[in-house]
């Protein structure tokens, strides 16, 4: 009877094979979880919505890229962003995100590859790195870990055969969620220390539905490689704001690259969907990533996680419909004005970010020693920051609306900034300091996860 | 300074008023629509008829009565919490000392989240297989946050059409 | 006591006078509708909350100012206000507004009543003047409009005696909300017009769920005197966000007053609550005003709407329990971190209009042919008007929290616009058209009212 086994904990399902923990193919775990197994294979799959999504876009393979299909180039689509990053690898390839059957083939193969040397740190978040971890430690995790990220790209590669797996997610036993990066771990003890919550443990302290986001966010975040180790590091001390992280940059110093325009050092901001859904309501009220990106579907007599995880907005009615009692015509109408508008602002904080950049081009062209170029070029990373923060943020705009109008409306003031410390004998030529964030991390309600 | 005992004897005069008013508004206010199945009779008291209104709104009108996700699914439970609900909702309708608007409480909530699981164990199997506890969670911090997987986080109108 | 209790849910109201169309006086409505008009006398009760509300300062009463309580100087509160509104008479006099029960006396009195002639027009959202005009016009509500509007003042305030009153809102016959403003009926026909539906007569065709929202919009809206006539005129003939309404006085060359800093024709903005509202989440999930700002209470066995018109903050539990089931403390959190990040914006955008006006007014007392002016006014009077709109809205971003940021954003990058005309040889010297808004009002679904 159903309800006993529940009551006794057990769970419907019938165990085939014996999982373990370096139990790394996901095919083995299929046959003890067939529904969730083929739903996860659906990944593969490519529909494109009005801002996400992706579009199969058929190649011929070669030799070098044996790929048969890549997604879009966010390049030719918005041919700005070549000036933008002028003199970073993402100039040469960068290209809409698609499914996670594609991480690990998309990671090895991108032309970012081929113009730059990546170290194993690349590899945390697009392989089933688990096994290959503990492997690389003897045992320990923490060990593996930094000596994977110090191996070169293509060395490390060769210890992983799969984009992100069961394992990466779940507990082999119990199948309860867990998380296996190391720097989320790191990443979100600092946060909560901040916060001042002492000696956080991840596994040991969060609730299960704040897993049901924290696994998302072991990959779905901003980072960088800390020193010559090349450690893969979360840069979130002083808090999850776009703000917050910039202030943090300034503190440590740390540059990504040289812009070719600007002449000055700046930084690259990378997929901070984490970050920037916590500043959201949904966050706020105790929404998970899973609740919208893996709804419950039905199958047969059962409900189960859809591990087809992709856009809502290809699935409008399982990801919204049970909290929102609108129609899915009306549901896509609300994300799609969030969307226009945060895309309309994005447009304009870019627009900005290179008028500064030529200008101080210009004015360094006139000459290298005028003394305004360096509180000029401060405004400009600043501004290049915020609105790549939005522009690397996948929802556009809409895991946190306000937030993201927000960040946008400091990167335009820094363009600003930034004319006034370059022309102008009406105003100082220094930089002025970062606004300070109008409040740190939203943490979600005692009663969140209602 | 007043004498301890005079506190005490207030207690008690203060107890008796309440069991007597509870008492007899139990019984002129038809509170004994507590005791049985008829949605109807919840909405006896005006101040359910809204309640009533959006359940009649909401998908369960035709599978659910009231009792069904506001009473546990075990005989002793259910007129204990029958008689506890009865009594205080009583008492409160006649004092007029009650939120506005209503709000369940979290020990009525854990009932309605039992109901659900109780008619729904089939289909939510896969979701809440390992919590021992129906409708609690795993790890101490859940048991501190509320219920892991509270069916009514997303299912916010099975119940009432709106709250 | 119980049984009482059951009998008046029988019989709400006891008609104990008649009412008629020309019956002003509140109280004479009272003796049939107590409970309402007690509620009602309260908007005299002053308390502050974060951004809202109304704080009674005590003054001593003058001859010619007989008021006794005051509620806080905006100007001196915010002091940058004086210059950003140099040269116009809200410089005089601006206070944070407070309770119905003030309005008529706060406009009579205020300085900027002395230090301008101001025309019968103002008196519309002022006091009860339905009946007046319907005097003025011998019967016809559209001429006597047109006749006080273009009264001096003094002469007009004659021909009222109360704020805004029952028959303001109500039938009174059958105590159905009605909307008695010409310049409302006027404004939401255009609008409506502009959206293709053609003949729209605002007491004929809204839904009792719209009318909730349209009494408020009678007076909590953006306005103009348009005309020698004064005629008191809605600019929403392009929609109603305030880019369109920037937009609609750009293509008929409206100006307020001339700035004393920038030199340039500007616009002011005032208290676009209706405007902006219609941008947000509540109004598109068919919200209406009195929903939160005279949410139902419990009156007894009755359920009243609570004619304490006042901010929500000061009772969440009834204005947004009834759709939240969060507690007190968490929904006045979500207010909060809503507005901390408006008003961050918003003091940017003030500061960068004020950086914009001072550069304008030096590059023109160096030269005052510079023919860069003319496009350094034109993105000034911009960024101006757009940051004046989500000051002069009333609930620091609460109605529409992206929009809000979007705005700002918007005027942000005005004021940089506005010095790159003015700046360097690099950048041209005429000014860039104004973005095109995202997307026209947001409709509330079909389904709006759940
Ligand atoms: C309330 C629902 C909701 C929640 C919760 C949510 N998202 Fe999203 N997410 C969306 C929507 C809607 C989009 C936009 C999709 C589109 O434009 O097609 C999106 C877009 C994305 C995208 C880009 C998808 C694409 O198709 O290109 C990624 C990646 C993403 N979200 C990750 C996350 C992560 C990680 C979390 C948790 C930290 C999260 N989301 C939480 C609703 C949600
Ligand atoms: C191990 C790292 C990792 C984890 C864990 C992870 N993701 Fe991803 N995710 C990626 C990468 C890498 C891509 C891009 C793959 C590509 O473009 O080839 C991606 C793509 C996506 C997309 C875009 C799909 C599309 O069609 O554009 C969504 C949505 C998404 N992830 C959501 C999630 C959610 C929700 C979770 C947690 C339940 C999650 N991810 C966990 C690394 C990860
Ligand atoms: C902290 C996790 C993380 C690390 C480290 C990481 N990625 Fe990714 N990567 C992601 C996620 C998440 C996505 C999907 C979202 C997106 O594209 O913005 C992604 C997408 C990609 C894509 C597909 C989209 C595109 O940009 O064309 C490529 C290629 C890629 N990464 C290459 C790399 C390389 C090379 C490195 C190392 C230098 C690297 N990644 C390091 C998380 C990571
Ligand atoms: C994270 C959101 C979420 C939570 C929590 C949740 N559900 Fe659901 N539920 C869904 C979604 C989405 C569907 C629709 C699945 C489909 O139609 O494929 C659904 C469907 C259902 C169905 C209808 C299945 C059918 O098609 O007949 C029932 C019954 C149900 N849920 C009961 C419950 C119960 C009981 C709980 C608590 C144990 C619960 N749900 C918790 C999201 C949720
Ligand atoms: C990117 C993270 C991720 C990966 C990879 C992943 N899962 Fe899950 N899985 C989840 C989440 C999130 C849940 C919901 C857990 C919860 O609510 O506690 C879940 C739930 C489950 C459940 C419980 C029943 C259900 O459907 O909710 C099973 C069984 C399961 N996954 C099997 C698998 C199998 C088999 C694979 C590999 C083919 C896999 N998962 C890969 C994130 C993942
Ligand atoms: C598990 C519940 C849940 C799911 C799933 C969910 N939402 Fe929400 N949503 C909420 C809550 C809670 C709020 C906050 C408002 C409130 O308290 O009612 C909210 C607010 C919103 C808002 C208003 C906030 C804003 O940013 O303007 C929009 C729009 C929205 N949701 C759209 C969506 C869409 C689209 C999806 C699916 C992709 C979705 N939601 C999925 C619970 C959910
Ligand atoms: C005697 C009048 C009366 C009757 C009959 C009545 N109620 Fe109530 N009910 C109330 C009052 C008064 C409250 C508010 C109590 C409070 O919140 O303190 C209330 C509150 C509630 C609550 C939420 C508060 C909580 O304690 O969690 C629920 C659930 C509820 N009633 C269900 C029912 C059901 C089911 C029935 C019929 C079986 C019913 N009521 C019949 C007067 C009544
Ligand atoms: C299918 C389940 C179901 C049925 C049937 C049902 N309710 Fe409820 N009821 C709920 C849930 C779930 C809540 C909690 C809502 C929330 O958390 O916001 C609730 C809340 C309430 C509340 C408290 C108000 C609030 O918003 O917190 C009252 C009172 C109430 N119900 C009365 C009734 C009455 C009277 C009936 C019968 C006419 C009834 N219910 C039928 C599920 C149900
Ligand atoms: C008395 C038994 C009973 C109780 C208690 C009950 N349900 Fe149901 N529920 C049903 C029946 C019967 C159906 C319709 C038949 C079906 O599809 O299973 C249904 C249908 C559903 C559906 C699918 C229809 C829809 O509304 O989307 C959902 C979801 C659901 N229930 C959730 C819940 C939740 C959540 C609760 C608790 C708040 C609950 N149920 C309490 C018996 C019950
Ligand atoms: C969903 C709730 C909600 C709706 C609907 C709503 N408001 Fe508000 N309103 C608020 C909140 C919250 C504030 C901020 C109050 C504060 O800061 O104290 C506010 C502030 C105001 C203020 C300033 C109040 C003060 O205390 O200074 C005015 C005036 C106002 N609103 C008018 C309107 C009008 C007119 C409408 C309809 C066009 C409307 N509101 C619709 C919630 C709402
Ligand atoms: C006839 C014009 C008129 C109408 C109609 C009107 N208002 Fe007002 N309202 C005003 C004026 C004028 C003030 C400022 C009074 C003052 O400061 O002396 C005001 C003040 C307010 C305040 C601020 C109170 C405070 O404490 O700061 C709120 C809130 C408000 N109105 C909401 C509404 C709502 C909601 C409606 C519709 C139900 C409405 N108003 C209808 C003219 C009007
Ligand atoms: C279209 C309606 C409308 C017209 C016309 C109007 N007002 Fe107001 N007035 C309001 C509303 C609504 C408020 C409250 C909101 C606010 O203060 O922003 C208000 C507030 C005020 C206040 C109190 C706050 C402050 O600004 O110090 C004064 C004084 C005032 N108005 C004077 C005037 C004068 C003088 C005129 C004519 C030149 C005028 N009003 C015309 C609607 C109007
Ligand atoms: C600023 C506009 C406004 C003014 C002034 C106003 N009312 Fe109302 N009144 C409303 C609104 C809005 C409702 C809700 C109507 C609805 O839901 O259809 C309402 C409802 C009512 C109702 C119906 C019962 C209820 O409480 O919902 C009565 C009776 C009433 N008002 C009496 C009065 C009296 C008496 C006065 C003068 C003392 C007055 N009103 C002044 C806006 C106003
Ligand atoms: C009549 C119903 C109703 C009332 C009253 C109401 N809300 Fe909402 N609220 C909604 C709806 C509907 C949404 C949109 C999300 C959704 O679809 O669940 C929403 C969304 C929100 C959001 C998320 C959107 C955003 O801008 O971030 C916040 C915050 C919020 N409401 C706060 C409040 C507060 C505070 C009050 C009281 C002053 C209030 N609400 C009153 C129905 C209401
Ligand atoms: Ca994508
Ligand atoms: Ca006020």
């Amino acid at each position: 009877n159903i309800m006993e086994r529940q009551r006794e904990g057990l769970d419907p399902f019938y165990r085939v094979v014996a999982l373990t923990d370096t139990t790394v193919d996901p095919a083995v775990w299929g046959q003890n979880f067939p529904l969730q197994y083929d739903l996860y294979r659906r990944t593969v799959d490519m529909t494109r919505t009005r801002y996400g999504g992706s579009e199969a876009l058929p190649r011929r393979p070669t030799g070098e890229d044996p790929r048969d299909t890549v997604s879009v180039s966010r390049l030719d689509e918005d041919p700005r962003l070549r000036e933008f990053w002028a003199g970073y690898a993402f100039v040469e390839d960068f290209r809409e995100e698609r499914g996670h059957a594609y991480m690990l083939s998309d990671q090895v193969f991108t032309r970012r590859q081929v113009v730059a040397q990546q170290p194993g740190t690349c590899l945390n978040c697009h392989a089933s790195t688990y096994v290959a971890y503990l492997r690389a430690g003897n045992g320990d995790l923490m060990e593996g870990f930094a000596r994977v990220n110090q191996m070169p790209y293509q060395e490390a590669v060769r210890l992983v055969d799969h984009p992100v797996a069961c394992i990466d997610c779940h507990d082999p036993e119990t199948m309860r969620l867990r998380v296996t990066r190391p720097a989320f771990m790191e990443g979100i003890r600092a946060l909560k220390a901040g916060q001042g919550v002492e000696d956080y443990d991840v596994n040991r302290d969060a609730t299960r539905q704040e897993m049901r986001t924290y696994v998302c966010g072991q990959c779905h975040v901003e980072y960088y490689f800390a020193g010559t180790e090349k450690r893969l590091t979360y840069p979130w001390d002083r808090g999850l704001t776009a703000d917050s992280i910039l202030a943090y940059y300034e503190a440590n110093g740390h540059n990504d690259w040289t812009h070719q325009v600007s002449g000055g050092g700046v930084l690259k901001a990378q997929h901070p969907e984490f970050e920037m859904f916590n500043q959201g309501i949904h966050a706020r009220s105790g929404v998970a990533c899973a609740d919208c990106h893996m709804p419950y579907i039905r199958q047969g007599a059962m409900k189960v996680s859809d591990h087809w995880v992709r856009s809502p907005l290809l699935n409008v009615s399982n990801a919204c419909q049970t909290c929102h009692p609108w129609d899915e015509a009306e549901l896509t109408a609300r994300v799609h004005t969030i969307q226009d508008r945060t895309y309309q602002l994005r447009n304009l904080a870019i627009d900005a970010s290179l008028a500064l950049a030529r200008a101080i081009n210009a004015a360094a062209q006139a000459d290298a020693g005028n003394p305004r170029l360096e509180a000029a070029r401060r405004h400009h990373r600043r501004a290049q920051f915020l609105a790549d923060f939005v522009e690397a943020e996948n929802s556009m705009g809409f895991h946190a609306d306000q937030e993201a109008a927000r960040v946008l409306g400091l990167s335009l003031n820094e363009a600003r900034l930034g004319h006034l410390a370059l022309f102008g004998d009406l105003v100082q030529a220094t930089a002025s300091a970062l606004p300070a964030p109008p409040q740190a991390v939203t943490p979600p309600p005692r009663n969140g996860t209602r | 300074m007043r004498p301890p005992h005079l506190g005490l004897l207030l207690f008690c005069v203060l107890l008796g008023l309440a069991v007597g008013t509870g008492v007899f508004t139990f019984g002129y206010a038809k509170g004994a629509s507590y005791l049985t199945n008829d949605p109807a009779a919840c909405a006896n008291c005006h101040v359910m008829e809204a309640h009533f209104a959006s359940w009649v709104k909401s998908s369960h009108s035709a599978v659910a009565v009231c009792n069904d996700c506001h009473t546990p699914h075990d005989l002793v439970g259910k007129y204990l919490t029958k008689a506890s609900n009865g009594f205080w909702h009583s008492f409160a309708f006649t004092t007029g000392d009650f939120p506005d608007p209503i709000r369940i409480k979290d020990h009525n909530r854990a009932v309605t989240e039992e109901a659900c699981r109780y008619c729904h164990a089939d289909v939510t199997a896969a979701i809440t297989a390992g919590s021992h506890l129906v409708g609690t969670g795993e790890t101490s911090a859940d048991e501190a946050e509320g219920w892991a997987v509270a069916c009514t986080r997303c299912h916010r109108t099975v119940g009432h059409w709106v709250r």
